[in-house]
C-alpha cells in the first residue's frame, strides 16, 4: 500500500518554530510507519505564496494538508479545492476559517495564552508598574487575539498599566528599534511583553544594549534555543511557549487519523494523539492543546538544545 | 541631381535578411527552446505535471503578474519603469474592500479597482512626465506610499466577505479548465502584442525608448505617450488587483508583497531591454510560461520557494549572459 | 614601404618622424574603417589629414590615442614599435588629442576636466587640488581663454567648452598633438587664437596632425597633407605642391564642382511670416517673412541663438511672445507635431541626438513623422513604409546595405540624408535646415546644396542656418544675421560680401573680420 | 565657500534633519539629547555604510540591488562559522565577511564589466541568488544569540570614547570615503564614468573596470555590514535585512545622489541615511502609529527627489544681453 503523505505547511520557511514542529511531525510519522511528511511553505509570510504551495500539493495528491495560515480567509478557496479532491485539510497554530478546513488544532487556547503572558509579567512586578506590548506583524491574527484576551483579564492586575502596543513586523531590526523606542518613550517601563518569538529576542537584545537589565523585564512567547542568551543575561526572567515539537507531533497524528478515516472531524469527536493522549473537538471543530509551559533559569539549559 | 551623376546610385534591397533568419537569431526562439526543455524536464520529473487540472491551477502562478508585465514591457521599452505596481495592487484592493463595507456590488468594486489603478498610474505619470523626475526613484517612493496608505487604512485588519460574483473574477472557469484569468491573459497578450508591434503607437514607444529627443523632434508627443503608458500600467495593476482580491477573497496591506521585482524579472527575462528601445510581447508571454512552469514544476518536487528563486535568478542572468558570452568567445 | 622616399619629390626631409604608422588596419562589424594605412608625423610640422566623411580619419585618431586597438599594423614612436592599450598609455607616450566630439564632464570643474586621469599628486599619492587649479590657470592663460579653473563646466558655453578641451590636450607634455576638426565650434576670433597656438606649438617642435573639412584653414596652417579615401591612404605630400582642386579630387576620387549650384530665384507669395518672437533668455523680437521657393540664410556666430529660435518656431520650446502666420493664417505652434501638421519641419543641428534614431532601421526613421500616411487606422503597414522610404532615400542617393539597416551603422553624411529624407517625406511647405552640412565632406555637401536648390525650385521654402560664410553667400536669396539673440541685420544676396556679414555678426565696430 | 554651502542641497538636508529632530523633541523631550542622537547615529550606522557603498555604484550610473542579500549571506556565514569554531578570533571573521562580500560584489561587477549586462538585471538576479544561498547553507535554521561567542557579539557594542565601536566603524568608513572620493584617482573616476561614460574612455579611464571597482567596494562594505548586523542583533536567519536594499537606495536618493550618475557627495549620502534613520527612530518615540511609517518614508522619497530635481534643474543659457549692454 502507498504511504500516507502528510503536508505540513508553515507560514514561511526558515522559522525555528516551524522547523521544530516539523521535527515533531517526523517523530509521529516514524511512530505511525508508512507515513511521509512533506514539510513546506512559502518564502515570505504571504497568502499568495501559501496558495501556490497548496496548489502544488493538490497536484501531487497528498493525503493530508496541515496548514498554519498567513491569512485565515485567503487560503480558503484553495483548501476547499483540496477537500473537493479528497484531501484531508486541517489547520494548526494559526487557524483557517471553518469552511476551509475540517478541524483546527490550537497550540493552546487563546484565553490561556492571553492570561499567561500578562501573568509572566505580573509575577515579577508585585508592586505593579508599566508594561508595553511588542507584537509581531500587524496582520497576524493570533497575536491580536492573544492581546485581546490579555486585555480581558487586566482587571485582575489593577496596579499594572499597559502603556503601548507596538509592532515589530517579525523583523529583528524593526522589533529592536520598536523596543528601543518604548524604553525612550516610557523611561519607567518595567516590562515588555512580546508574544512573538522574533520580537522577544530582539527586545531582550535591546534591553541588554540599553543597559536596562534588571529594570526592564522582557517576557512573552519565545523559543528556549533563541532565548537562552537572554535568560542567562537576565534581560528576561521567564517566558512561555507551548512545545512546538509536541504541536507538530499532534498535528501529524490528527492528520493521519483523519486521512486514513480512523477518525472523523465532527464536534465532540475524540482523536487519539499517541504519546500526547487525545484531543476533543469543540462545536467549531477546534481543539486546543495544553497551557503554555514556562521557562526560566531553572529549566532553560534542559530545553535550549531541543527547540 | 547633377552631382550624383559621377557615381552610380547604388541599389540596395529593402531587407538583407529573410524572415527565417530573423527568427533563427531571435531571443524569443532561445527562450522558446528553454521553455520546451523545462516542459520536458517537468514531465520527466513528476508524474503529476501533465494533468490538465494541475496545469490549470499552475497558471495562477503567473497570470496576474504577467498581465502587469505586458504593460510594464511597453513602459520599459519606452525607457521608464514602474516599481509601484505591487503597491497599486495593495491600494486598489484596499479601496475595493473599503467600498465593500458600504455594500457596493461587484460592478462597483470592479470600477473602483480600475479607477484606483488609473489614479495611481496618473500620479506616477504626472511626477515623471510633468516634473521630469526619474521614474525608478519616483516609483520606489510611490511603492512605499501606496502600500503605506493601505497600512494606514487597514492596519492589522483585513477586509473580506467579497461576493461570489466578484470572487469568480479570480477563481472562475470560463470553459473546462480554462480559467477567467487565463482568458484575460490570452486576450491581453493579443491586445498588447498588436498594440506594440502593429500600431503607430507601438512604433512611437520604441522610438521614445531609443531616442526620446529625436522622437520629440519628429513630432511624437513623448510626454503624452509616457503618460498613457503609466496609466496603462496602473490600469493593469488595477485589473490584477481585482483578480487577486477575487482569488484570495480578502484584502490585507501585505497583498502582492514584492511582486514588482517578479514582474520586472518576467519582462527582462522576456528579452525586453531594461535600457529601453527593444523587446517583444511574445518574449514576455514565453517568459511568463517559463516562470510559471519552473515554479510549478519545482513546487511539485516540494522545492522551497526560495530555492526556486535562486533558479529563476540564475536563469535571468544565464539567459542574458549566454548569448553575450558566445559572441565574446566567438570573436576571440 | 618607405613613405618619405615615395612622396619626397624633392622635398627636404627635415628630421626623422616622431610618429610613424604602417599597415594600420581596423574593421568594425561590416565596415572596413582603415586598411593598410600609412602616416608619418614630423616634429615642428603640421600635417593635414583630409578625406570624406567616413574615410576613417577619426578612427585613426582613436587608434593613436589608445581608444581603439588596430587589427594589424605597427605604430612606431621615435622608431620604436609601441602599443597604446589605453588612453593613458598614449598620453604617456606623448600623444595627445582634441577629439571631434567634446569629451568632457559637465559636473566637474574646468580644472578637473583638464587634469582628469593625470591630476597632480601630493602626499600619499592623493590629488593636490591647489596645484591642479594653479596649473589649469596657467594653461588656460596660455591659450588665451578667460575661464576660471574652479567653474563647473556646465556653466560654460559651447565655445568655452571647446577651449577647455584644447587646454586638456595641452596639459600633458606631448610631442604629438592631434586636432580633429578643432575649429568646428569656435568663433572666428577664437579660431585666430587657435592658429596662433598652432604656430607656437610648431615652434616648440611638436608634431601636429590637423583634421579639417575646411580647405581655407588647411592651406593656411598645414605644411603637409595626407589624403584618406574609403579607409585607405591615397596620397601624401607637401601642401605647397597641391592646389585646393587637386586635393579635393584626390579625396573624392573624381573632379568635384565646388561652385554652388546656379539658381534662378523668383520667390513667390509669402508663406511664413514671423513677428516679435521672443524668449525670456534666448532671443528677442525676431521677425521676418519667407516666400515661396526662397532660401533664407541665417548667419551668426555659434551661440548666437539661431538654433534656439528655430526650435521655438518648430514648437520644441515655447516663445514668451510673438506670432506667426502660415499662408496668411495665424498659426499657433505648441509642439513639433503641430508644426509638422502645419507644414514646417526642422532638420536639427545635432544629428545623433535630435535627428536620427540610430538604433532603428532606415525605413522606420524615414517614416517616423509620416506614419499617419503609411498606416491604416493607426495600424502600421510595412510595405507602404518601405515604398515611402525607398522613394525619398533614392532621391537623395543614399548609400546603405539595405533599408532595414540601422541608421547608426551609416556614415555621417548618409545619416544626414536619412534625416532630410524623413522630413521631405512629410511634404512640408517650409523646411528649416540647421547647419545642414556641418561635419559633412565636400562630396555630400555639394549633394545637399544641389538638393536644396532643387527643393526651392520646386516651390519649397527653405530656411538655412549656417555658420559657413561661403555656404551662406552661395545658397541664400536673402540673409538674416543674428547676434546675441536678436536680428542684427538683413541683407539681399546681391552685393553681399563676407566682410559685411562678419561685421554684422560680431557687432559694428567690434572685432575685425577674419 | 560658506555661501556656497548654504545654497547646497546638503544644507537643505541638514535643515530638514534638524527640523525633524526639533519637531520630535517638542512631542517627546529628550529625543534631541546628545545621548539619544548618538544612539540614532549608532542605529543608522549600518545604513550609512551601505548607502556609501551604494553611492559609488550609483555614481557610475549603475545600481546594486543585491547589497541586502549580500549582507544576509555574509552575516549568516560568519555566524555559522562562529558557532561551529568558537575559537576563531573575531578579527578573522570580520576579514572573512569583508572578503566574502567583496567576492559577491566582484561577481556583480564582472558581469557588468565583461558581459555588459545592465546592472539592474545582474543585481536583480543576484538579489535572489544570494538570499537563496542563505537558505541553502543554513537549511532555514537560525543562529541564535547563545550559540554565538561573547567576543563575536561584543565588538560592535564596545564603548570607546563614549561611542560604541559600531559608530566608530561608520565614522571611519565615512572618513575613508571622503578621502577616496575627493582625493584619489579612482574616486574621481567614479564621477567621470557616471558623468559621461563615453568621455571617460577618452580620458584613459576604463569604464568597465571602474564600475567593477564600485561594485567590489560596495560588496566589501555589505560584507562588513553582514557581520555588524548579525552581531548587533545577535541573531542570523534567512530574512535578515529583507527589503533593506530599497532603504539604501532611498537614502542615496534623499541624499541627492543622482540616479543618472556622476553627481552626489559623501555628505549627501550620510545625511540621506541619517534622515531615514531619524524618521525610523522618531516614529515609535513620537507615538505615531507604526502603520504610518511606510507612507511617510514613501512621501519623503518623493519630496526629496522632486526637490533635488528642482534645485539641480539646468539654468537655461542666457544669450540675450539685457538692456544695460545695448549695441
Ligand atoms: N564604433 C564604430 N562601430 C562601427 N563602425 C564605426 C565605428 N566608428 C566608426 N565606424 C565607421 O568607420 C568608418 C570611418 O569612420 P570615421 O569616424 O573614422 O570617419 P571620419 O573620417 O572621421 O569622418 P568625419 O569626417 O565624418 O568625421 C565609417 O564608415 C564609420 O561608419
Ligand atoms: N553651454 C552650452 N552647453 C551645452 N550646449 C551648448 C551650450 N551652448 C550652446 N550649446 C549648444 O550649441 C548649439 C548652438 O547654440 P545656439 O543654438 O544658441 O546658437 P546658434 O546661433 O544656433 O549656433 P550654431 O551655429 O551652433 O547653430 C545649440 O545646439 C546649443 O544647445
Ligand atoms: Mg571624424
Ligand atoms: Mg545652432
Amino acid at each position: 500500500q502507498d504511504s500516507v503523505r502528510i503536508a505540513l505547511v508553515a507560514k514561511s520557511l526558515g522559522n525555528g518554530f516551524f522547523e521544530a514542529a516539523a521535527r515533531g511531525a517526523e517523530e509521529a510519522a516514524e511512530e505511525l510507519g508508512n507515513t511521509e511528511i512533506i514539510y513546506t511553505g512559502p518564502t515570505s509570510t504571504t497568502a499568495e505564496g501559501q496558495i501556490e504551495v497548496i496548489n502544488s500539493l493538490i497536484a501531487q495528491r497528498v493525503d493530508a494538508i496541515a496548514i498554519s495560515a498567513n491569512d485565515p480567509d485567503a487560503v480558503v478557496p484553495a483548501l476547499q479545492k483540496a477537500m473537493q479532491r479528497g484531501i484531508t485539510v486541517i489547520s494548526w497554530d494559526s487557524g483557517v476559517a471553518p469552511e476551509g478546513r475540517e478541524m483546527h488544532l490550537a497550540p493552546s487556547s487563546d484565553e490561556l495564552i492571553g492570561r499567561t503572558i500578562i501573568k509572566l509579567a505580573a509575577d515579577h512586578l508585585p508592586e505593579g508598574g508599566e508594561v508595553a506590548v511588542l507584537s509581531a506583524t500587524s496582520t497576524s491574527t493570533n497575536q491580536n487575539t492573544w492581546i485581546a484576551e490579555m486585555e480581558k483579564v487586566m482587571d485582575q492586575y489593577p496596579d499594572i498599566e499597559v502603556v503601548a502596543t507596538v509592532y515589530g513586523d517579525d523583523l529583528a531590526d524593526k522589533s529592536y528599534r520598536e523596543a528601543q523606542g518604548l524604553m525612550q518613550t516610557y523611561p519607567d517601563l518595567d516590562a515588555i511583553i512580546a508574544p512573538t518569538s522574533v520580537g522577544i529576542v530582539a527586545a531582550a537584545q535591546a534591553v541588554q544594549d540599553a543597559s536596562k537589565v534588571g529594570q526592564v523585564n522582557v517576557t512573552g512567547l519565545g523559543l528556549p534555543s533563541e532565548m537562552a542568551g537572554a535568560i542567562e543575561s537576565g534581560a528576561s526572567k521567564s517566558f512561555a511557549i507551548w512545545n512546538p515539537v509536541d504541536l507538530g507531533y499532534t498535528t501529524a497524528m490528527i492528520a493521519h487519523a483523519l486521512a486514513t478515516d480512523e477518525a472523523t472531524a465532527e464536534p465532540g469527536a475524540e482523536i487519539d494523539t499517541g504519546r500526547m493522549g487525545s484531543v476533543t473537538l469543540d462545536e467549531d471543530n477546534q481543539a486546543a492543546m495544553s497551557e503554555p509551559f514556562t521557562y526560566d533559569e531553572s529549566n532553560i539549559d534542559e530545553f535550549k538544545s531541543i527547540f | 541631381m547633377s552631382l550624383a551623376e559621377g557615381t552610380r546610385p547604388r541599389n540596395f534591397p529593402d531587407r538583407l535578411t529573410g524572415r527565417g533568419q530573423r527568427i533563427l537569431r531571435s531571443w524569443e526562439l532561445l527562450l522558446f527552446v528553454i521553455a520546451v526543455l523545462i516542459f520536458i524536464a517537468n514531465t520527466q520529473a513528476s508524474p503529476y505535471f501533465l494533468d490538465p487540472w494541475n496545469l490549470s491551477d499552475a497558471t495562477f502562478n503567473f497570470t496576474e503578474k504577467s498581465m502587469i508585465a505586458f504593460a510594464m514591457a511597453l513602459l520599459i521599452i519606452s525607457g521608464e519603469i514602474d516599481l509601484s505596481v505591487a503597491g497599486i495592487i495593495a491600494l486598489a484592493s484596499t479601496a475595493m474592500g473599503w467600498a465593500l463595507q458600504f455594500g457596493v456590488g461587484t460592478p462597483g468594486l470592479v470600477a473602483i479597482g480600475l479607477a484606483v489603478g488609473l489614479l495611481c498610474g496618473a500620479f506616477n505619470g504626472v511626477l515623471v512626465t510633468r516634473l521630469g523626475l526619474p521614474s525608478i526613484v519616483v516609483t520606489i517612493g510611490t511603492m512605499s506610499l501606496f502600500r503605506g496608505i493601505s497600512y494606514i487604512v487597514l492596519g492589522d485588519q483585513a477586509f473580506n466577505g467579497y461576493p461570489d460574483s466578484f470572487a469568480w473574477l479570480g477563481r472562475g472557469y470560463v470553459f473546462w479548465v480554462i480559467t477567467f484569468e487565463l482568458t484575460l491573459f490570452v486576450v491581453f497578450a493579443l491586445i498588447y502584442g498588436v498594440v506594440l508591434h502593429k500600431t503607430n503607437f507601438g512604433r512611437h514607444v520604441y522610438t521614445i525608448g531609443n531616442n526620446p529627443v529625436a522622437a520629440r523632434f519628429s513630432g511624437i508627443r513623448v510626454e503624452r505617450v509616457k503618460m498613457i503608458l503609466f496609466l496603462l500600467t496602473g490600469l493593469m495593476s488595477g485589473i490584477a488587483a481585482i483578480c487577486l482580491t477575487g482569488r484570495l477573497g480578502s484584502t490585507r496591506p501585505s497583498i502582492a508583497y514584492a511582486w514588482e521585482l517578479e514582474v520586472v524579472t518576467m519582462v527582462v527575462l522576456g528579452g525586453v531591454s531594461i535600457l529601453g528601445g527593444a523587446g517583444s510581447i511574445l518574449g514576455v508571454v514565453i517568459a511568463a510560461l517559463v516562470i510559471g512552469m519552473v515554479t510549478f514544476g519545482l513546487g511539485l518536487l516540494n522545492v522551497p520557494g526560495i530555492v526556486m528563486s535562486i533558479f529563476i535568478g540564475a536563469l535571468l542572468i544565464g539567459v542574458i549572459a549566454l548569448p553575450r558570452l558566445v559572441t565574446k568567445l566567438r570573436r576571440r | 614601404m618607405n613613405y618619405s622616399s615615395e612622396t619626397g619629390r624633392g622635398v627636404p626631409v627635415l628630421a626623422d618622424p616622431v610618429l610613424r604608422l604602417s599597415g594600420i588596419t581596423k574593421t568594425f562589424p561590416g565596415v572596413r574603417a582603415l586598411s593598410d594605412v600609412e602616416l608619418a608625423l614630423y616634429p615642428g610640422q603640421v600635417t593635414a589629414l583630409v578625406g570624406e566623411n567616413g574615410a576613417g580619419k577619426s578612427t585613426l585618431v582613436k587608434i593613436l590615442t589608445g581608444i581603439y586597438q588596430p587589427d594589424g599594423g605597427v605604430i612606431e614612436v621615435d622608431g620604436q614599435a609601441s602599443k597604446f592599450p589605453t588612453a593613458t598609455a598614449a598620453s604617456a607616450a606623448g600623444v595627445t588629442a582634441i577629439h571631434q566630439e567634446t569629451v568632457l564632464f559637465d559636473e566637474l570643474t574646468v580644472a578637473e576636466n583638464i587634469f582628469l586621469g593625470h591630476a597632480p599628486r601630493g602626499r600619499f599619492g592623493l590629488i593636490d587640488w591647489t596645484a591642479m587649479n594653479a596649473r589649469a590657470q596657467e594653461i588656460l592663460t596660455r591659450i588665451g581663454a578667460q575661464i576660471s579653473p574652479k567653474t563647473p563646466l556646465r556653466e560654460l558655453g559651447i565655445a568655452s567648452k571647446h577651449l577647455v578641451a584644447i587646454a586638456r590636450a595641452l596639459s600633458v607634455d606631448a610631442r604629438v598633438v592631434i586636432m580633429d576638426e578643432p575649429t568646428a565650434a569656435l568663433s572666428s576670433a577664437e579660431i585666430e587664437e587657435l592658429y596662433e597656438l598652432v604656430e607656437r606649438l610648431k615652434g616648440e617642435g611638436k608634431a601636429i596632425l590637423f583634421i579639417s573639412h575646411k580647405f581655407d584653414e588647411i592651406f593656411r596652417i598645414a605644411d603637409r597633407y595626407t589624403v584618406f579615401r574609403d579607409g585607405e591612404m591615397v596620397d601624401a605630400g607637401m601642401i605647397a605642391d597641391v592646389t585646393e582642386n587637386q586635393l579635393v579630387e584626390k579625396m573624392v576620387g573624381r573632379a568635384v564642382d565646388t561652385i554652388f549650384p546656379q539658381r534662378n530665384s523668383n520667390p513667390g507669395e509669402d508663406v511664413l511670416t514671423v513677428a516679435g518672437y521672443s524668449h525670456p533668455t534666448e532671443f528677442a523680437d525676431i521677425g521676418f517673412t519667407l516666400r515661396r521657393g526662397e532660401i533664407l540664410g541665417f548667419y551668426g556666430l555659434v551661440g548666437g541663438g539661431r538654433s534656439e529660435f528655430m526650435q521655438a518656431l518648430f514648437g520644441v520650446t515655447k516663445p514668451s511672445k510673438g506670432a506667426c502666420r502660415i499662408d496668411g493664417k495665424i498659426a499657433v505652434i505648441r509642439s513639433p507635431a503641430e508644426a509638422i501638421r502645419k507644414g514646417i519641419v526642422y532638420v536639427p543641428e545635432d544629428r545623433g541626438a535630435q535627428g536620427a534614431v540610430t538604433a532603428m532601421p532606415i525605413f522606420q526613421n524615414v517614416t517616423l513623422p509620416s506614419l499617419k500616411a503609411t498606416s491604416h487606422k493607426g495600424f502600421v503597414r510595412m510595405a507602404e513604409e518601405f515604398a515611402l522610404a525607398r522613394k525619398y532615400t533614392e532621391r537623395l542617393d543614399l548609400r546603405a546595405a539595405s533599408l532595414d539597416q540601422n541608421v547608426g551603422e551609416l556614415s555621417g553624411g548618409n545619416q544626414q540624408k536619412v534625416v532630410i529624407a524623413k522630413w521631405l517625406a512629410t511634404q512640408p511647405k517650409v523646411i528649416i535646415l540647421d547647419e545642414p552640412t556641418k561635419g559633412i565632406d565636400v562630396g555630400s555637401k555639394a549633394a545637399v546644396h544641389d538638393f536644396m536648390a532643387e527643393l526651392a525650385a520646386e516651390g519649397l521654402s527653405v530656411i538655412m542656418v549656417s555658420s559657413e560664410i561661403p555656404e551662406i553667400l552661395g545658397m541664400s536669396d536673402r540673409v538674416i544675421v543674428m547676434r546675441e539673440g536678436r536680428i542684427a541685420a538683413e541683407f539681399d544676396r546681391e552685393g553681399l560680401t563676407p566682410e559685411t556679414l562678419v561685421r554684422a555678426a560680431a557687432g559694428y565696430g567690434g572685432e575685425a573680420a577674419a | 565657500m560658506i555661501r556656497d554651502f548654504i545654497k547646497s542641497r546638503e544644507a537643505i538636508l541638514v535643515g530638514a534633519l534638524i527640523a525633524l529632530i526639533l519637531l520630535v523633541e517638542i512631542r517627546f523631550s529628550g529625543f534631541a539629547s546628545p545621548g539619544n542622537l548618538a544612539s540614532v547615529f549608532n542605529d543608522t550606522s549600518i545604513l550609512i555604510i551601505l548607502a556609501l557603498g551604494q553611492m559609488l555604484v550609483i555614481l557610475t550610473r549603475c545600481i546594486d540591488l543585491s547589497l541586502a542579500s549580500n549582507l544576509a549571506l555574509t552575516g549568516m556565514v560568519t555566524a555559522m562559522i562562529n558557532a561551529a569554531i568558537p575559537g576563531l578570533p573575531v578579527i578573522a571573521l570580520i576579514a572573512l565577511a569583508i572578503g566574502l562580500g567583496t567576492l559577491m560584489g566582484m561577481f556583480n561587477g564582472i558581469l557588468v564589466w565583461k558581459l555588459d549586462i545592465p546592472p539592474i538585471v545582474v543585481t536583480l538576479g543576484t538579489l535572489t541568488i544570494y538570499r537563496g544561498l542563505v537558505f541553502l547553507i543554513s537549511g532555514g535554521e537560525w543562529v541564535n544569540s547563545h550559540e554565538m561567542g561573547e567576543a563575536y557579539k561584543a565588538l560592535p557594542r564596545l564603548d570607546f570614547l563614549g561611542l560604541p565601536v559600531l559608530s566608530w566603524i561608520a565614522i571611519a568608513v565615512i572618513a575613508g570615503f571622503v578621502i577616496l572620493v575627493n582625493r584619489s584617482g579612482l574616486g574621481r573616476a567614479f564621477y567621470a564614468v557616471g558623468g559621461n561614460p563615453h568621455a571617460a574612455v577618452y580620458t584613459g579611464i576604463d569604464v568597465g573596470r571602474t564600475r567593477f571597482a564600485a561594485f567590489t567596494i560596495a560588496g566589501g562594505l555589505a560584507g562588513l555590514c553582514g557581520y555588524l548586523w548579525v552581531s548587533r542583533y545577535a541573531v542570523a536567519y534567512v530574512d535578515v535585512a529583507g527589503g533593506f536594499e530599497l532603504d539604501v537606495v532611498a537614502a542615496c536618493v534623499i541624499g541627492g545622489i543622482s540616479i543618472a550618475g556622476g553627481l552626489g557627495t559623501v555628505t549627501g549620502a550620510v545625511l540621506g541615511a541619517l534622515f531615514l534613520g531619524a524618521i525610523k527612530n522618531a516614529l515609535p518615540v513620537a507615538g505615531i502609529s507604526p502603520f504610518w511609517q511606510l507612507a511617510i518614508s514613501g512621501a519623503a522619497i518623493i519630496i526629496a527627489v522632486a526637490f533635488n530635481a528642482q534645485s539641480s534643474r539646468k539654468q537655461g543659457r542666457i544669450i540675450l544681453k539685457s538692456a544695460e549692454h545695448p549695441t
